[in-house]
């Protein structure tokens, strides 16, 4: 059996700033393949982008707090000197943004910021730089490629510079592809395209995605596993079929039961009653008990322990049983 | 009858999901507090202005009675606090009453001059159009000045004093404020509350007054409050070149001038005046800079 | 591009022509008499009557515009009525002086307040940044006349380390220390205020670039810290040029007080001088040279910025 | 031997004009009128010890034509040569006359109209009797014509027909008689003269190589100059700054010259119509005050001109008494007494207008007056006293130092019913018919020993009827580097420089 | 008391057409933003953003507008406010034409007519208290201070908030969520007859947006009101529409009965957009984008229909000529394409019909 790629084990970040200590992730621990697509869910707030940015050691260094383990291909990041870390960066493990606007210097053409990046992983003339930023262009289909990369960041449509993030993003072809929402600020036309293109370069390329929504059908259509976000906990993962079809966790069944699809018109939606909770004020337990349908008194006192009620299938929820017959 | 279309969150827990009840300017307040740099020099300030207010009971002598012989004489000699300056007066009851003068100076022409420019500046950011390039250009004219030009050359055609001192440095103000006032102004027009609020059908007035004013009253009033140093040593200069308050008016600017000559026999007397600007102007700078730092709620 | 400076040089005309109509205006509306200058003290009032006619200072005011703007639209600013030379020349030495003396000040508090700045901006919040911004509320809180003279007291008359006023002669020698020397305090005493008001711009636009995302994607991207900061300067630069401009044409005119202190010949000390004699030619044509100077130095800045910044440049 | 040169820091805002008469007050006579160029007469400038009086300059002499009081003959000094080469004659003379009074001569000039006109008050003609012999014409007697040449500079015809009459082209590359040439100018900055080694009077070749002239209107920066080596020469030091100028070893000369720091008064609308108010406040001021605020470079003035000039005589002495001062208010009833006073806040022989004003106020307070300071920036102050007392009624005195060179610019014109503002120096319009009789008398008196009577009268008539606010006397101080040797300062506006030497460094 | 009668009453004294009267009619609504540029910033060329637009909407109903990012759906909404003055182009509203002689006011118009943002945050002002924010129509029209605070904290309980808890508080202290139900609340404040609401539900998180669904529907059936419902996602726009709109560039490319359009799309547009809508099954996943490419630039759109550069059947005909809105079918249902247009010379014209 081949190494898990990423391991994380109880990872969590607290801000700490004069007036509040907010602890955005709380103890999340997941492990990943490599080649596997793994799809984070969850509301605004839920800690997806703050784990993703732990895991490549992103996060201000002044105002945050990062404890637990984090291995990446075999490495410790957090013991990773500034070197270790500069070479880990773009080269094994890449990220692309929710905004490209805002995620491109925006004084720089964008190719010659591609080029900036493979001249210093590759060791190579910036001239080689651009030219492996044509094929990259070639390989995200950016029409008219050569033009291109000669442009601003703000004289691209919002599809074209998608595409060309995600070419800086493989510029070096990464082990691991972190993704916070590529796809949100885009079109439902070009959001399809763009999804259809990472999951035919991840194929490609082999490497492995952490895809970061909040949307159950942009799930759908690429992961290979979901883990479900809640207050900075993982509250639920599993493979995509399975999570999606029977979920285990109250929260995880009430996201899809509010998501509007072809629901009957005459009836109201399914909705989760009240508001996620003030992450600097987290209550006791259960971060979702106030807001939960199944709520009992035992939920208010601990936080739930994860359950695996079958294999690949893990959720923390005292009313889920240990195994249920039926997956074993 | 109304419907109950309720969030089902009971209140204590729905209290839980926001932070207490502090309101804008209690939010600013609170992060205030937690600056001891910034409150240090804004309580510097509040000496400062109240010494001024005060100092008819606050000074130790008459600030205008000379005697030749006590002329310069070192701080401590026959109670003067501070010495005295070229013409025997006691410098501390001076530089007092001069906190009064120079105040006034720097602070009232920014007052007018937020009035009058902010207000234009208000009209023009939210009209736009043909009166916003009317009021602007004739602004750009104005700007088109390095300030210590204008003020010099505005107080030099009226001639010097220090009413006409004070309109000069008005005159320096508008431009600028005006600036500030209509990008502030157009940033929140472009804003969807005060689509909404026109939505309403209500009157422009009102939809001025009540959410264009307040949201640009912060930016306009932090700037503001950043122009009273540069005015309080504009009109320092002025009086400087002899161009601003006239003796034997106590004022910094005017005692820096004076006592400039002396500077080879007391230099510590000559070197007051300077001080008490500085002390002025660097409090007032780092408490403008505090609040703009506690006003900016985003960070 | 090239219709961009086109357009900016065409918005500048208007400007141009409001600026000149204010100094016209500021200069009339003063109190008192222009001949004066010419005249001894005991000079008596049929004497002042015969001069203003033989100068031409006794036509309406508009026809004395007008043809005021004519002359000066070919270059023509007439003759000072205090030394009889042409206005032009005056102008052009002080100017130059002036310009000696306000480039270099610039030049060296920008190399200063740019590194200081990019220090504080790193790290806003930390006690280096509390250092450099207690430096530069220093620098803009200084009444700088007041400096320039507590400097002299010091390094000329009591180290005599620096001459004391004035500059070398006709033609500065850069290469010269005898010419230097003299630039040494005067330079000092005016890049203080630039000093602080660059070192806080750039503090404050260092800082604002250094929260973007896009500095984020480029520590994803591995990039070292100095490479990442050379982008954060990129960006921030076009504002704090637009302050170094405004603060250039400031000295350029705004150096008054300075330049009387040091006896600098320039454009400040002229206009200052031109003011306490009520010579109107000067007086006028300098307010509006340096007027100019500060449009044109803005229209610069603008271009300058608008290469570094491609967002800028539109139609 | 290196070239030894004196540096002259002055107080003049610019340089003075080069081209004839100077601007920039006395100063310009002093250090460029007076080194570029000669006029008919000159300053006897070798003495320290009694007032200057006029000597023979490109005149040799002057007398008044026996046949007729109003014309004047002056023989002209032979074998005097420009700086160009040019030779002076009674036709060069001429020339220069009309360039100051004749509007349609190619060389006339408005500037050198206006300087001039002050001191061709009663010129009405000139013509050359010969090669060397002029004859002026005067519009009544004039006994003291002589004194007002001093003040005309006669330029070369041949360097301003060379330049096309173009003063502002002759002032870059001036042409005169005097002792010193023209070397290089940077306008604004400085002004360099060299020694002319073939001038006329021998004994007044300059015993430096050099002379260079720097403005520097600030006191503490000429102050700061010196004490740097930057200059050898200041003009009028800070008061204050003189005990430090001591202490590095500078040399402090002063002597007392024809200047006062007083108020003209209005004589016609105000309390000082009244003479008791005029003696009133000459007897409030307690003079060592100001002596002692201006570091002691002033002299305590009771009356018009200092003590040493001769027609100082017997005036009356208005010691600090402020009880008969109030006696005297209460007597013109007038108690408190409101005057208004201008001053300004800077200004030629003006001293240190802002204090001693302030000190004034507050004595004149003291004994029942109620002092309105009205200030006003130099040129302001100017207007007004031009305007005369009827625009301005409500100023009752002006504080304006007068040049006091001689004795019509010293006296008469203050009091003199002719020299009504604004036609002239009679700003308050004092007027009595025994003073215009003096003063007619000693114009028409051309012995000076009567003559020097009748002014010795006018001066104690204007002292008795107090016909100013005097309060003191300049001493002119001025600073000078341990180098410069040989300095003699005269009693007067003007100095002499050519006997300066300068010590090795 | 009148300011506690939030109920729909039997019949609104301000319906004046009855119930066959449209509520809004709009008819070749047109606005071009001018682009300046060149030496004298004149203008030089438009942003066409809405280039006659068509169409109306019943008493009580919800007409539902969907179109990609910039085809024009808020500007619509913005003209139909006045917020921005129309280049050209008719509306109106309950039989009378807005801002003419003889018609209604703008003024009295936003009386009837009010608008949700997409932006919660923005569009509410900072420094205002929320329920002064709801107060401030009716204060501006006149009520009361006090009448006005009361009333609209007695919607703040409508729209599920406390008064006690919610009315003072600053929009800073707000979730996205319960800032959407404020601008919601001072939305009906003026008891308008008809809301648009522009990506109201667009920025909130699901289970948010499920919420804020439900609670616009209960006061639509409460309060008898009309909506105009903005949005790029296609399954609110389903769940919440009677009838819907489909833009692109600027112009209606189909309109007609909410199922309908979502079962019988008739314009290839619709037909791409519905089908990139993800599946919410991992096993039915899309291998080929049904469209390539992105939206064209609206200050040069293509000549003819809009749509030929990107549609998989587009013909000489569809770039020379532009199809306009036609009903092949009845039933309300419109479609601009040359390929329901029989005559149009399409090859497949026939074919579909
Ligand atoms: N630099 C920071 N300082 C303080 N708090 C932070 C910081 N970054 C994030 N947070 C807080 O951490 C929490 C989690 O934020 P995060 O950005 O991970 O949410 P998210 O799940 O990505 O939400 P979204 O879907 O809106 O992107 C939030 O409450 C946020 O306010
Ligand atoms: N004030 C304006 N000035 C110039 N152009 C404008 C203005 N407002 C909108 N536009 C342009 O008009 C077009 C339509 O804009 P609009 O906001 O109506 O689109 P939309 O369909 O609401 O898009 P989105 O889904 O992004 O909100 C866009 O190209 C936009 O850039
Ligand atoms: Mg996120
Ligand atoms: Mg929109």
């Amino acid at each position: 059996m081949t190494a898990p790629l990423v391991e994380v084990e109880n990872l969590s970040v607290n801000f700490v700033t004069r007036e509040s200590n907010v602890t955005a992730v709380n103890g999340v621990s997941f492990t990943m393949m490599p080649g596997e697509v793994m799809c984070m869910l969850g509301e605004s707030g839920s800690g997806k982008s703050v784990t993703m940015r732990a895991l490549m050691r992103l996060l201000p260094e002044k105002r945050s707090v990062i404890t637990g383990g984090i291995r990446i291909a075999g490495q410790d990041v957090q013991a990773m000197n500034d070197r270790a870390l500069r070479q880990m960066r773009g080269a094994t493990v890449s990220m692309i943004f929710q905004e490209p606007m805002t995620a491109f210097d925006p004084v720089v053409r964008v190719g010659d910021q591609i080029a900036e990046v493979v001249a210093l992983h590759r060791g190579v003339s910036h001239k080689a730089g651009r030219r492996r930023a044509l094929d990259l262009f070639d390989l995200v289909r950016i029409p008219s490629a050569e033009r291109r990369l000669d442009a601003y960041p703000h004289e691209l449509s919002g599809g074209l510079r998608q595409r060309a993030m995600i070419a800086l993003a493989l510029s070096c072809e990464p082990k691991l592809l972190l993704a916070d929402e590529p796809t949100t600020a885009l079109d439902a036309t070009v959001q399809i395209q763009v999804l259809i293109l990472l999951r035919k370069l991840q194929q490609e390329m082999g490497m492995s995605v952490i895809f970061v929504t909040h949307d159950l059908g942009v799930a759908a259509e690429i992961a290979d596993r979901v883990a479900v976000m809640y207050a900075g906990r993982i509250v639920e993962t599993g493979p995509v079929r399975d999570l999606l079809r029977t979920p285990l966790h109250p929260y995880t069944a009430g996201l899809l039961a509010s998501t509007v699809h072809d629901q009957p018109r005459d009836r109201d939606l399914e909705t989760i009653p009240g508001a996620p909770p003030d992450m600097r004020r987290l209550p006791p337990g259960c971060s979702f008990a106030p807001r939960c349908p199944k709520v009992g008194g035992d939920c208010l006192l601990t936080v739930p322990p994860p359950v695996s009620p079958a294999p690949g299938r893990v959720a923390r929820c005292l009313r889920v049983p240990a195994a249920q017959p039926e997956f074993a | 009858m109304s419907t109950a279309i309720s969030d089902t969150t009971p209140p204590a827990l729905a209290e839980l999901a926001g932070p207490a009840q502090r309101g804008y300017w209690g939010t600013v307040g609170y992060r205030l507090r937690y600056d001891p740099v910034t409150l240090f020099f804004i309580t510097i300030l509040v000496l400062v202005i109240l010494a001024a207010i005060f100092s008819p009971w606050l000074a130790p002598n008459d600030p205008y009675q000379e005697s030749i012989i006590r002329r310069l004489k070192p701080p401590g000699y026959r109670g003067h606090i501070l010495g005295t300056d070229e013409l025997g007066r006691d410098m501390l009851s001076r530089l007092l009453y001069g906190g009064r003068i120079t105040l006034t100076m720097g602070i009232l022409p920014v007052l007018v001059a937020t009035l009058i420019g902010g207000g234009l500046g208000v009209i023009a950011g939210f009209a736009g159009g043909f009166v916003n390039a009317l009021i602007m250009r004739i602004m750009d004219v104005f700007y088109a000045f390095p300030s210590v030009l204008l003020a010099v050359a505005i107080s030099g055609a009226m001639g010097g004093g220090a009413v006409n001192g004070m309109i000069a440095l008005t005159l320096v103000f508008i431009p600028p404020l005006c600036r500030v006032a209509e990008t502030a102004t157009t940033q929140v027009r472009n804003l969807d509350f005060v689509d909404a609020a026109r939505a309403t059908g209500a009157p422009v007035r009102l939809v001025l007054w009540h959410h264009v004013l307040g949201n640009v009253l912060g930016p306009v009033l932090i700037y503001a409050s950043s122009l009273i140093s540069v005015g309080i040593i504009l009109a320092s200069g002025l009086s400087f070149l002899g161009l601003g308050v006239k003796p034997p008016e106590p004022d910094w600017g005017l005692m820096l001038n004076a006592l400039r000559q002396a500077i080879y026999v007391s230099p510590l007397a000559a070197a007051m005046p300077g001080i008490a600007i500085l002390i002025t102007s660097v409090s007032m700078n780092m408490a403008s800079d505090g609040l703009r730092a506690a006003m900016d709620v985003r960070s | 591009m090239f219709s961009y400076i086109l357009r900016r040089l065409l918005a500048a005309i208007p400007i141009a022509l409001g600026v000149s109509m204010v100094c016209f205006a500021l200069v009339y509306l003063a109190p008192g008499d222009p001949i004066q200058t010419l005249l001894p003290p005991d000079a008596d009032a049929e004497t002042v009557d015969r001069l203003k006619r033989l100068y031409g200072l006794d036509r309406p005011l508009p026809i004395q515009y007008l043809s005021w703007l004519a002359r000066v639209a070919v270059g023509d600013f007439g003759r000072s009525i205090a030394t009889g030379r042409p206005v032009a020349e005056e102008i052009r030495r002080s100017l130059g002086n002036t310009v000696l003396l306000a480039s270099v000040s610039v030049l060296i508090a920008f190399s200063i307040a740019f590194v200081m700045g990019t220090i504080a901006g790193r790290r806003a919040g930390s006690w280096i940044d509390r250092i450099v911004t207690g430096i530069a509320v220093l620098g803009v809180s200084l009444p700088n006349y007041w400096l320039g003279i507590v400097l002299v007291i010091i390094f000329a008359v009591e180290l005599m380390a620096l001459p004391a006023s004035g500059m070398a002669g006709e033609r500065f020698d850069p290469t010269s220390w005898e010419h230097l020397q003299f630039l040494v305090l005067p330079v000092f005493t005016l890049s203080m205020i630039p000093v602080g008001i660059i070192a806080r711009t750039t503090r404050s636009a260092v800082s604002e670039v250094m929260n973007q995302e896009f500095i984020v994607t480029l520590r994803a991207n591995g990039l070292p810290e100095w490479r990442v900061l050379r982008h954060a300067l990129k960006n921030a630069l076009p504002p704090v040029l637009a302050v170094m401009g405004l603060q250039f044409g400031t000295l350029m005119g705004g150096s008054i007080l300075v330049e009387t202190v040091f006896a600098w010949p320039g454009s400040g000390y002229l206009l200052s001088k031109a003011i306490l004699t009520r010579d109107i030619p000067v007086l006028q044509g300098t307010i509006l040279v340096l007027a100019l100077i500060f449009v044109a130095t803005n229209l610069i800045v603008d271009l300058f910025q608008s290469t570094l910044d491609p967002r800028i440049r539109r139609g | 031997q290196p070239e030894s040169v004196l540096r002259v820091a002055m107080t003049a805002g610019d340089i003075p004009l080069t081209a004839g008469i100077p601007d920039q007050g006395f100063e310009g006579w002093r250090f460029v009128g007076y080194s570029l160029y000669d006029a008919l007469v000159s300053w006897d400038l070798s003495r320290s010890d009694v007032a200057a009086d006029i000597k023979p300059g490109l005149a040799t002499g002057w007398h008044v034509d026996p046949a007729n009081s109003r014309r004047w003959i002056f023989e002209l000094r032979h074998g005097v040569k420009f700086h160009d080469g040019s030779p002076f004659t009674a036709a060069d003379v001429v020339w220069n006359f009309d360039r100051f009074t004749k509007e349609s001569a190619p060389q006339f000039n408005a500037r050198q109209f206006a300087f001039a006109r002050g001191y061709l008050g009663s010129f009405e003609s000139i013509e050359a009797v010969d090669e060397f012999t002029i004859a002026i014409t005067t519009k009544q007697p004039d006994s003291l014509l002589p004194y007002n040449m001093s003040f005309l500079m006669l330029v070369s015809p041949r360097r301003s027909a060379e330049v096309g009459n173009d003063a502002d082209a002759f002032a870059r590359n001036p042409s005169g008689t005097g002792p010193y040439r023209f070397s290089r100018m940077v306008p604004g900055e400085r002004l360099e003269l060299v020694k002319n080694t073939e001038y006329w009077d021998t004994a007044r070749i300059p015993h430096h190589d050099r002379l260079v002239l720097l403005p520097m209107p600030e006191a503490s920066t000429r102050t700061a100059a010196l004490l740097s080596g930057q200059v050898d020469w200041i003009e009028a030091p800070a008061p204050d700054a003189i005990p430090r100028l001591r202490s590095s070893r500078m040399q402090i000369v002063t002597n007392a010259y024809p200047h006062n720091w007083a108020y003209q008064l209005n004589f016609v609308d105000g309390p000082f119509r009244d003479v008791r108010v005029r003696r009133a406040a000459n007897y409030a001021l307690n003079r060592p005050d100001f002596k002692e605020l201006l570091g002691g470079v002033a002299l305590e003035a009771y009356a018009n001109l200092p003590p040493s000039t001769p027609y100082y005589g017997h005036p009356v002495r208005y010691e600090f008494d402020p009880a008969r001062a109030r006696a005297l208010l209460t007597e013109a009833g007038c108690l408190p007494c409101k005057i208004t006073l201008a001053i300004s806040t800077s200004g030629s022989g003006q001293m240190q207008p802002l204090p001693m004003n302030e000190l004034v106020k507050s004595q004149l307070e003291a004994a029942g007056f109620e002092v309105t300071l009205d200030v006003m920036d130099w040129n302001a102050l100017l207007q007004v006293g031009r305007d005369g007392r009827e625009k301005h009624q409500n100023v009752d005195g002006l504080n304006i130092s007068r040049s006091l060179q001689d004795p019509f610019n010293g006296m008469m014109r203050f009091v003199w019913t002719q020299q009504f503002a604004p036609r002239g120096s009679n700003w308050g319009h004092y007027r009595s018919e025994e003073m215009d009789a003096l003063i007619n008398r000693a114009l028409a008196t051309f012995e000076p020993a009567p003559r020097l009577a009748l002014l010795t009268q006018i001066h104690e008539k204007m002292s008795e009827e107090a016909v100013m606010l005097w309060v003191v006397h300049d001493l002119n101080p001025r600073a000078m580097s341990p180098r410069v040797r040989g300095f003699v300062q005269a009693q007067s506006w003007f100095q002499d420089l050519t006997p300066i030497t300068m010590a090795p460094r | 008391m009148a300011m506690t009668s939030f109920a729909a009453d039997a019949a609104d004294e301000r319906d004046r057409g009855g119930p066959q009267q449209p509520l809004l009619t709009v008819t070749d609504l047109r606005k071009y933003f001018p682009i300046r540029g060149g030496v004298l910033g004149r203008t030089v060329a438009h942003v066409r953003a809405v280039d006659g637009v068509s169409f109306t909407v019943r008493k009580g109903e919800t007409l539902g507008i969907v179109g990609e990012s910039g085809c024009g759906k808020s500007t619509v909404a913005r003209l139909l406010m006045r917020l921005v003055d129309p280049d050209a182009g008719e509306q109106v509203f309950d039989g009378e034409a807005v801002g003419e002689q003889g018609g209604i006011s703008v003024a009295q118009m936003r009386r009837q007519v009010q608008m949700v943002f997409q932006d919660s945050a923005s569009s509410l002002n900072p420094r205002m208290p929320v329920q002064n924010s709801i107060a401030f129509g009716p204060v501006a029209f006149g009520a009361r201070r006090a009448d006005a605070v009361a009333m609209a904290r007695e919607l703040l309980t409508k729209v599920g908030l406390n008064p006690v808890l919610f009315g003072g508080r600053y929009p800073h202290e707000l979730s996205g969520g319960q800032k959407q139900r404020i601008n919601i609340a001072r939305a009906l404040a003026l008891k308008p007859r008809m809301i648009i609401l522009d990506e109201a539900v667009s920025a909130l998180d699901k289970s948010v947006e499920a919420q804020v669904l439900n609670l616009l529907q209960a006061l639509k059936r409460e309060l008898n009101l009309t909506y105009v419902f903005i949005s790029h996602d296609l399954g609110v726009v389903r769940w919440i529409s009677d009838r819907v709109m489909v833009m692109y560039l600027g112009e209606v490319v189909e309109i007609g009965p909410a199922d309908a359009i979502y079962t019988g799309p008739k314009h290839p547009y619709t037909r791409a957009l519905l089908a990139s809508r993800p599946a919410l099954d991992p096993d039915q996943r899309r291998e080929e984008a049904p469209v390539s490419g992105d939206p064209p630039n609206p200050v040069n759109p293509p000549s003819g229909c809009r749509f030929h550069t990107r549609c998989p059947h587009a013909e000489p005909v569809c770039s020379a000529r532009a199809p306009s809105l036609g009903d092949a079918t009845g039933f309300g249902h419109l479609a601009a394409c040359h390929m329901q247009d029989a005559g149009s010379g399409h090859t497949a014209a026939s074919v579909l019909q």
